[in-house]
């Protein structure tokens, strides 16, 4: 087992580096959005736009060995995890140089190489497959580690308590991360459960769990740098519960009649870019330079977009791929059923 | 007046809450309207009591629903999509459907679960599956699956009279549809097919949101000299196989069309039906169309390629009566 | 709403009753173990031996307009909530005279006219339909409670936990009572679990919850009584953990290879009825009284099981009844599907 | 050697536990043996650690075996009634059998999901399911139904080294059957059917334990002169439509037996296919022998008289040949 070393504190260029991927997946999601609206994005669009620094914090702690689950709302993890901007953005539009050559889309974004290993439209549905490659890394006794991403609602889900039993039981490398962003869909947390932290859903196991502002970038990277750690040197799951905000609504389109003038105009002091922007300019940064750095990122997305929007579509002949192995077609010359 | 497939649903929810008390709706973000808006301004018209929004926990608002209607409740739940209701499966097939049996008669389960199911606009392959044929091998459960939105709100209220655990199929491409709604105050009995269009060469068998591709096909194959008539099941379990066998015996040709992957589904019952109980009347075999055996795939032109729609339902027909594939030849 | 009274302390008329349905209890199931060895009953029968204090502790206090439901192992609950000997061993053997006309049998026991609303052979799956029973009762603005009894493997199920969430949230007059008996089926608590006290799940919710000894009767008859009269006061749900101990395998014929032998002699000094019996006779009851008590109850089991036995089996040309309501065969002229 | 149908399945565990040490067994009990005693003394020779006992979790099981063999691993989850296959429904259908497919090819998931399935002994309504026809429906999944120890030892060794994941379906009544082991090291080809006995006059289509029931129907019915070709399926996804094809266009007459209620069972897909492709060929109508539509009663009189048996299977065969019901005339 190689050793672990204990997460250094982000040196300023870290900071630097994390505040630019914070912009490129609000510029991002920006353009699922705008696509969205026009259109361009089949099916349901679920935005990460003001969770971005859960998805950054953690992440910057994983390599591309580390398993990554997500669910409905992970294109802010996909691209954290180093996913390609072009890939992820043409999935989402449905192309054929799509990370799931467009078979996905924006619910299922998947990239092996990367370690991105699914996301998932079943509410709490990736919990005990994140469990099972922790297992897998357990078994190899391998320091690599699980994290799975999911929000709130997803404690409402059986499995989320059976998964959480588990993990504790078999002492599995699994990293459980909540983005509580107060809601699930249209109805507030309060409607959803008598339990205002989901950390508290840990304690009864004995498992390690922490709430923590999620919109603090800072925060979130040493808190999640403490816990995957301790993953890495095998003392078991962990429960790190984010408290963020959804900025846009559950997906592009909903008119979010639940939510008050009120709330919605204190979105801004929420906003995590703004949080990271104020910090590093009273670390001394220049506006200019942050202002250089966020436009950098957004060139960037542009260019992948534009990409993706150029990509071939997904070939109707080959719509009947990928259902089953090989092995499985040859007993019936690839005529299933 | 006219109104959406969304509206009709929410009169008739309505109305079942104004005629009966015992009549409770809950599901996900039901008191919001639900995902699709269909039971919008219930809650504020008859509480949050009796219009009760849920955790995200399928399994337990199934049981919760079960238990309800063991004593004396007349509950309606919405599962969101019917890819969920994997969630609610053990209740439903373990618990709800078999409680009247095991008892020996004692407990009955009268409720209604409102579903939403197929696929339109790239929801993918875990938001636009049709489930249906599971639900039909499950003895105690009724599979209703409404053609339009007049259909909708009769059968929507049949239902919630009935006394066993009912399967309520909304498909979501009908969602936005919209008809005029003529009450006359006649119910449509759960278990009756309707003949939606009489013709005399072939029969076409569709549900849900097909029959509108087999009434269209109907059309188009009238203009080749073809009289098709295309029958409404309405109601998949139990099935109405004697509108089924009337049309056939006419007909002496027949066609099932349904969304769902062909592989076991309620088309294969259909046809096994009629093969078996009509096999003398039959001039031509017995032909599906359906969804060809993949998950419903992300992309557009993916997704518009596996799903079977009205050119499938017109050549399968045209080859059923002995026609050349391509029409007007 | 009618007022509630708190339940009064158990005189000792009390307490010979309650020792004589335990007896009755035991006595039960010693003829269903008797003649499921001499395979007069069908399929898997789980016995309650060793867990009757439970059963009797808690349904002392409910009325037949409470609703119980039970799992696999609910022969003395249904006993204990006033379902007839004759009726209950005869469905558990298959006759017509059962409670449920033999189409049910020992994992299916129900008895509507006691709120003796059913038992399920899906681990936990009755924990939901208790909470809608109680959703009933709230809504009608009754006293009724509703009460769900399971064994401590349940608590690794899913619904277990939704039901918790929704149970608090909704505050119903919902009773969860755990039998924790160490086991499910030939694996440890230890081996299912990291939390050792299944009260430990209802922290979290904020839902009360208490961990007592389950072969105590008084003690189990004390907790209930204050947890039931809280429910009926509209204090919304709450956890009973008893502490138990299966004295038979899991089912009849469970060779019990898991079980050491020093477990296995520890056996006795569990046993809630010797030492409800030390209690009595600690409180002046002659030995001869206490066996007079239990050979009638004795007597009593012995009739009603030879009564099951002579009963007629049920005619296999109904065996198409109850399968749907009239209004649903109405339309197809009785035949379904 | 003689061996049971659970020591040769435990035979071909250890086999493959030895083969490959991607090999991870996982579910309630297994470390225990199992409810049935299948894994039994697995655990002791590979350690707990690949023979692993579970909670009451199946939906997390379910989907701790998906995300292992994501990675790698070739995990064998037991469940132990297919009853409760419900609770692990979700996972099985909306992640396992679509990963493969929503992934663009990326990600596979190769485990097998042994469950143990059918009526006996009065196990009632809970435990005594035959639910196959649902797995049938679902594009990704591949399910597999032996009919005899030996068939078991092949088809579960083969089942462990496919692509995708595998649903094993074993019938309670068979586990207590012997039969001599002999292993020639070939392994059969999941997707390929068995002529189980060769025939002339009327194709007898079964799976699992009603190919006992065939068999017995076969010798019976040859005292009549009547002479019945059997396939057992084998695998009921994919079907091998070939071998049945092949037998129906030399008999004309087919009938199918199982023990799922009939109505959307694996029989009516089979019907359908045959009534379809092979419409020219038929001489009579297919006919299917299935259990009648109720739950499984628990008094044993009732049970008998609901489950299809052998007599229901010569009485279709004789109608089907165009002979009376009563046999020996
Ligand atoms: C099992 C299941 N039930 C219902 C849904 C519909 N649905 C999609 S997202 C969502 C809310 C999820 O809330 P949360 O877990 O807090 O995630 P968030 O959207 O807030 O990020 C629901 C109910 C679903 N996708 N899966
Ligand atoms: C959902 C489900 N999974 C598995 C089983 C098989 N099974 C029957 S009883 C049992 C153990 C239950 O243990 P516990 O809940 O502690 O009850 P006990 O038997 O100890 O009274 C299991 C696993 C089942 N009946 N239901
Ligand atoms: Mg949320
Ligand atoms: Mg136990």
């Amino acid at each position: 087992m190689r050793s672990v070393t204990d997460p250094a504190v982000p040196t300023l260029a870290d900071c630097k580096r994390m505040h630019r991927s914070l912009c490129r997946i609000r510029f991002f999601e920006g353009q699922v959005q705008r696509f969205a609206a026009a259109g361009e994005v089949p099916g349901f669009a679920h935005l990460s736009t003001g969770q971005e620094a859960v998805a950054v914090g953690v992440c910057a702690h994983l390599t591309r060995d580390d398993a990554l689950f997500t669910s409905h709302r992970g294109h802010g993890h996909a691209l954290a995890k180093g996913c390609d901007l072009q890939a992820t953005f043409a999935e989402i539009i449905g192309r054929e140089s799509g990370l799931c050559r467009g078979r996905g889309g924006s619910m299922h974004l998947a990239d092996a190489t990367n370690g991105m290993l699914g996301a998932t439209g079943v509410v709490a549905g990736n919990l005990p497959l994140a469990a099972g490659a922790a297992w897998v890394f357990q078994a190899r006794g391998e320091i690599t580690v699980s994290v799975v991403f999911f929000g709130d609602g997803a404690t409402g889900a059986g499995v989320f308590h059976e998964t959480l039993n588990l993990a504790m039981l078999w002492r599995l490398p699994l990293l459980f991360v909540c983005e509580n962003n107060g809601y699930a869909e249209f109805t507030s947390r309060e409607e959803h459960s008598n339990v205002k932290q989901v950390s508290a859903f840990a304690v009864p196991y004995g498992m390690p769990a922490r709430t923590i502002d999620g919109n603090d970038l800072l925060a979130v990277h040493a808190a999640a740098g403490e816990a995957i750690a301790g993953l890495r040197r095998g003392s078991g799951p962990y429960l790190l519960e984010c408290m963020t905000y959804r900025m846009a609504g559950h997906f592009v389109g909903d008119a979010q009649h639940y939510r008050s003038k009120q709330e919605l105009a204190a979105v801004k002091e929420k906003c995590p870019i703004e949080r990271m922007r104020r910090h590093l300019i009273e670390r001394g940064v220049k506006e200019s330079e942050l202002d250089a750095i966020g436009e950098d990122a957004r060139q960037e997305v542009l260019q992948a977009v534009a990409r993706a929007r150029a990509a071939p579509r997904p070939d109707p002949a080959t719509v009947l791929n990928y259902v089953y192995s090989a092995t499985s077609l040859a007993a019936t010359s690839g005529v299933i059923p | 007046m006219i109104r959406t497939f969304i509206e009709i649903l929410r009169r008739a929810l309505d109305e079942e809450l104004e005629r009966d008390p015992a009549v409770h709706l809950l599901g996900e973000d039901v008191a919001e309207g639900g995902a699709f808006g269909v039971t919008r301004g219930l809650a504020e018209k008859y509480g949050a009591h009796r219009v009760r929004n849920t955790p995200i926990s399928e399994a337990a608002i199934t049981g919760i629903a079960t238990g309800a209607a063991l004593c004396g409740l007349r509950p309606v739940l919405e599962i969101m999509f019917i890819d969920f209701a994997t969630l609610a499966l053990d209740c439903l097939v373990n618990q709800s459907a078999k409680y009247r049996y095991m008892s020996g008669g004692q407990l009955a389960v009268p409720m209604v679960v409102r579903t939403q199911a197929g696929a339109a606009g790239g929801a993918a392959a875990q938001h636009s599956q049709s489930l249906e044929a599971w639900f039909i091998h499950v003895p105690g459960l009724v599979v209703v699956a409404p053609s339009s939105p007049v259909e909708a709100y009769g059968l929507l209220k049949s239902a919630v009279r009935l006394g066993d655990p009912v399967l309520f199929i909304e498909h979501k491409r009908l969602y936005a549809l919209k008809e005029a709604l003529v009450v006359d105050g006649e119910l449509p009995q759960i278990g009756k097919a309707r003949v939606a269009r009489v013709g005399t060469d072939v029969t076409l068998i569709a549900y849900s949101a097909m029959v509108r591709n087999a009434l269209e096909a109907a059309d188009e194959l009238s203009r080749s000299g073809l009289s098709v008539e295309v029958i409404d099941l309405r109601t998949l379990l139990p099935l109405d196989m004697t509108t089924i066998a009337a049309s056939v015996s006419k007909t002496h040709r027949a066609v099932i069309a349904h969304e769902a992957v062909q592989n076991g589904g309620v088309g294969a019952e259909i046809s096994a039906r009629i093969g078996g109980e009509l096999f003398d009347e039959l001039d031509a075999p017995v032909t599906r169309v359906a969804c060809p055996f993949a998950p419903i795939p992300f992309a557009p032109e993916l997704e518009r390629a596996l799903l079977p729609g009205t050119p499938n339902i017109v050549r399968a027909v045209r080859a059923v009566a002995g026609l050349s594939a391509q029409s007007g030849e």
